[in-house]
């Protein structure tokens, strides 16, 4: 079962302003589903180790600015991307194959939830260095400007990352060479056990990109349609060639990684920080916007079905065969590194 | 005599340190309020507050360089790398600055800091967060370079290296964090520089270091069974190198594996080889067999990972055909 | 012969306004003396190599800011330090002489120009990596905030090292942690070939350290009462753990090292920055301040003539020998590193 | 056959490459309007225009990071770092980007990129300016090293780099961009990741790379003299390493010098001498020998920096010994 981001919408909600709500609170829906799924995976243990990180409580983030990319996109995502991902169009199961560390999985087993990467979707990868995929970006952005088709690249990190100097330098080069780029700061309030103000005292991150030179924003995540309007107006901005930055304020609802539970912060802290739940609101909004309860409810049950799936694929995939080890280390029309075992099989057949 | 953990031991060290010594305090991500990714150092910052376990925004190369700017002005920082994986960033500050300060300045200050973090395969961390990087510090004069195998030495290593004066990188193994032994830190150990023989035995060496010290020895077990005597040598530091060790045992046994989790081509493995070659030539029966990582990527997958590095089998199996050779012979 | 700082000051030109400015006009002239017996040593080809980077036209960056400095204050430099070093008391024959590759010399020669360092006078090493210097202040000024004796750590560099990471990485610590400690960006307009606007958009430098927390400022280094003034304000902040970053204009009067005769910039640009000249403004307010001529042409010359004795005093040095090779890659009581000779002989002679 | 510089080689190569290949374009500080450093790219920006000699600001990591990506999107990055020394900062988007995307990714995409920079020792340019850093690419998966000593190669290899698919560190010793040699360029040379045999001889082989090719050819000579035949092997290539080429020399003569400027501890000349023992054992007779740079840092003294690194005169004496010994045997 492949995933179906043009799922049909129910009827009656998507009527009235309910029409462009509608498309992003399902993707939302999904994302929080699908990550559900993975942190049921790792409970279940069938992931790929326990660094898992979900983006729950982000999906706004990923779905008002992957929602306006197109076709000739590109992007790069930090360790907690699979939002990112899922909100542009992958398909879950081989996502969540790749989390297993399964062959039928989008790197084969062998990236991993950190590593998950689809150039068809142009997606050029997520990344277990803070910062580690920002640059990049700048380097797509070059190649987007020189080939004119208004295409634009952009980087996901965290609040984590505005404290990497590879940020500044990658901004710079965008702002100075006037790449049709962008830089999305997911600010979930913490790195790791570290809230932002523990991190930093310039908490007005979009300064530092106004301060280099390229516009600079940051909306609050609750409502996805904000997200969108600035994601909008910046991307717009990006693709002729006016670099952006944007903070998205959200909250991480659990723990950075799967076996942190948060013992760093209080319960008013989660229950403040949660009861800004970008898809709950969404949800309400369509209500209040005169959708129907059973609808929605409905919607729900498909997308949980969809992603209960997943469950099964990947569990039921195969691992990468051995065999696979030394593949992919260079070109497939190059000679594979030797093993180690063959090395010394000969070296002791000479002897 | 009580039973610790190694992560336990590593906390004990910088207890017993910053207990001792008020210049040390320990500095990077996640090491205070949320006691280090791998719970080293879990209660410290309660014990020593905010100033001496003082967690750092993410940043590595200015950690490191924070921590030289420390060193140099009479302080004796503990900077910690949350994963060595992350140290290509650093290596500016290690390598240009902490690793040649003393040397450029005409030997006027040093840089006594410790850069402490883990590394190695066990998680299926992936590829960014499970490699054995110590080649890049081995092959960088000036750095010091320690990597405890055991409890024990989790514990001694670590308060030696708090005593050198010049910069140590300091890495644990991340699988071995849980491991438990039975420990009399008041019990003699070798000083610092100098290597344990963890097992005797005559018909081959098998020289090594963190967690395939643990390989080995299980492997020498087996072998054992078998009628096959190895020594096992555990390098604690592989800058200072103990070549002296190495080459008492090659001369008795003729016969020499290295073994070492990090990428073989120019690796740990390569130098000790090329040392034990070129040193120990007439004594030996057969080439130094290196054992080491794949020259590849590590996989998230759990198979492919815990492929792509020494195995115990792979220990014992090599080293029955080293023997088996030379029974031939 | 050492150096004199406190030289005696003509009597006539030290009266009324002139009293502050005279010994910054001093120091300053020194520096540019200094700076034209570096070339002079070059050409005669007794330089260790040609990397020398003379710091001609920054004369009032060095002055204003090291002229604040104290005892217990620490200091990094980047790789055109000389006259900043100067500026706080170096004694000029040992410079010299480090910059020959000389024994005498500050490092023994070890170090040279770019590796210059004195633990005596706080400073913590010039660097020839762009950038290299800068994150040394943030634990030098956690060591003197723990000290309390109200001690600043400052890192100068040049306007290059605006567009290395390292230094927002820095600049953040030190606001996070209220550090005495302070960051110094002398903006000579060029980093090697490259002027400032060539290398970023964003030219109020000070602004990025707003946008981090710092303290910011640009000050005009024409008039190194501005300097000081600007800077005395930023120091004493720093000192009480307000963390601050200035940006001092001026103009790289020569080229980048010995070697580059500046081809890529008009002689109209040379002109216009060299028109700002700290030093000959100075002479001129001393004038205009009642001071006199020839009391001012004697103080020049005693400064040329101690400014040639360095040259005498390098050149008459000896190079280090070379036994001190392998001294001092670890401490004084650690083995030596073993040279690869006796390594051989060792091997060769067990065959 | 035309007399050419290392550099104009250097830069015909760049000339010619981005000529026939659009997608080629040069990324580095003072690549373009001041024409490089060391006046390798001089005139191409007159010639190719700001886009495809694209001037950088001073940005190490982002520089190379920024090559990844535009490598990732269909163009072939040429990025130049000014200096080996400063790799140090880049080594996380190097070695954990770039060298593991293909991998980490199932084979989904390469990063065809080449990173240009210079090193070695001959300009008294201090500790940070003169270091041989190779050892830190070989030892990583997934980066192809490329090394060149001669004029021909300078074009050659900068050519081959520009057609791989996989990233390739491409290091010129920055005393030989005056050196000029005769040269025909459109005549055969070995392909990439083939060795090239310098020089014959029946009495040792000297085994080395870059700069330390024209040393050990002048210790050869010198060696021709008295009678002592050296055959001189020229890597290229450190990965691929073409061990082929050195096992039939090794082989052959049973004595062998490996040479490289870099610090002897865990460097490359390691990696040869385990690889060649462990292939080659029964034909040595005695054990490869390693003359490397001094594990010290480099100072700017002109003495101390000369004799920092292997010399013609010490190849030269090592090689005349290692031979004695053979004939006192
Ligand atoms: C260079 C680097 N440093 C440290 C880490 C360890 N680490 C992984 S995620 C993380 C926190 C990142 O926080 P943020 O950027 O806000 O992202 P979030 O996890 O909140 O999504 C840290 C410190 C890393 N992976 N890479
Ligand atoms: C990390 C690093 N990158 C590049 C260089 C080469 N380099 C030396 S000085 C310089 C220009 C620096 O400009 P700036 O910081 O403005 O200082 P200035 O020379 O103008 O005083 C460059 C690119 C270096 N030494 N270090
Ligand atoms: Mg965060
Ligand atoms: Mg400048």
């Amino acid at each position: 079962m492949t995933q179906d981001v043009n799922m049909a919408a129910p009827a009656a909600a998507a009527s009235g302003s309910n029409t462009e709500l509608l498309p992003m609170y399902r993707d939302m829906r999904r994302v929080r589903s699908f990550e559900e799924r993975v942190g049921e995976l790792f409970v279940r243990g069938q992931s790929a180790g326990s660094m898992l990180h979900l983006s729950i409580g982000e999906e706004s983030a990923a779905v008002g600015v992957a929602s306006l990319m197109r076709k000739g996109d590109t992007f790069t995502t930090h360790h907690r991307g699979h939002g990112i991902f899922l909100a542009r169009g992958a398909d879950p199961n081989r996502m969540m194959a790749e989390i297993a560390g399964k062959e039928s999985g989008y790197c084969h087993g062998k990236g991993g939830s950190m590593h998950i990467a689809d150039m068809g979707l142009g997606h050029l990868g997520a990344n277990a260095i803070v910062g580690g995929g920002i640059p990049a970006v700048v380097g797509a952005g070059l190649a987007s400007k020189r080939a004119g088709r208004g295409d634009v690249s952009i980087a996901f990190f965290g609040d984590g990352a505005m404290q990497q100097g590879i940020l500044y330098e990658s901004m710079n080069m965008a702002a100075l060479w006037d790449l049709p780029v962008m830089f999305v700061c997911i600010n979930n309030q913490y790195g790791m056990g570290t809230r932002i103000e523990q991190a930093t005292r310039g908490v007005e991150l979009h300064q530092r990109a106004r301060a280099l030179g390229l516009r600079g924003e940051t909306v609050d995540g609750l409502d996805v349609r904000d997200v969108r309007e600035v994601a909008q107006d910046l991307i717009d901005g990006g693709r002729a060639g006016n670099p952006a930055f944007l903070a998205i304020d959200c909250y991480r609802f659990f723990g950075h990684a799967r076996m942190d539970k948060s013992p760093y912060r209080s319960e008013e802290d989660e229950t403040q920080g949660r009861a800004k739940d970008p898809v709950k609101f969404a949800r309400q909004a369509l209500l209040d916007g005169g959708a129907d309860e059973a609808e929605l409810a409905a919607l729900d049950g498909e997308i949980s079905a969809e992603m209960d799936a997943t469950i099964d694929f990947a569990v039921a995939a195969t691992p990468p065969p051995l065999t696979s080890m030394f593949r992919d280390v260079y070109a497939s029309d190059q000679p594979e590194p030797e093993p180690v075992r063959t090395r010394i099989d000969r070296i002791l057949a000479v002897e | 005599m009580a039973e610790m953990t190694y992560r336990d031991a590593l906390k004990q060290a910088l207890r017993d340190a910053m207990t001792e010594d008020d210049s040390i305090f320990v500095m990077g991500e996640e090491v205070g309020r949320y006691g280090g990714a791998y719970g080293v150092t879990k209660g410290l910052y309660e014990e020593f507050g905010a100033d001496r376990l003082l967690d750092t925004p993410i940043s590595e190369p200015a950690i490191v360089g924070a921590a030289v700017g420390a060193a140099m002005s009479g302080m004796r920082p503990v900077a910690e790398l949350m994963y060595v994986d992350f140290i290509g960033m650093t290596m500016d500050q290690l390598g240009n600055q902490a690793a040649k300060i003393r040397y450029m300045f005409g030997g006027q200050i040093g840089v006594p800091m410790v850069l402490r973090t883990q590394g190695g395969t066990g998680r299926s961390a992936g590829a960014q967060h499970s490699q054995s990087l110590e080649a890049y510090v081995m092959h960088t004069p000036g750095l010091r370079l320690a990597m405890p195998a055991t409890v024990a030495d989790a514990y001694h290593l670590l308060r030696a290296a708090l005593r050198q004066p010049d910069p140590v990188v300091f890495i644990e193994h991340k699988s071995l964090y849980a491991m438990k032994e039975e420990v009399n830190l008041s019990a003699p150990v070798p000083e610092w520089g100098k290597a344990a023989v963890r097992r005797e035995g005559g018909d081959l060496v098998i020289v090594t270091y963190s967690r395939q010290v643990h390989y080995a020895m299980q492997a020498a077990q087996e072998l054992s069974k078998k009628g096959v005597e190895a020594a096992v040598i555990d390098l604690r530091t592989l800058n200072p190198l103990d070549f002296e060790t190495i080459r008492r045992h090659v001369e008795k046994t003729g016969r020499v594996m290295v073994v070492s989790e990090a990428a073989m081509t120019a690796g740990v493995a390569a130098e000790l080889s090329a040392r034990i070659h070129e040193e120990c030539f007439d004594y030996l029966a057969e080439p130094v067999v290196r054992v080491a990582g794949e020259d590849i990527p590590i996989s998230v997958s759990v198979d492919l990972e815990a492929n792509s590095v020494p195995t115990p089998g792979l220990i014992r199996d090599v080293a029955e055909r080293m023997v088996a050779v030379r029974s031939a012979a």
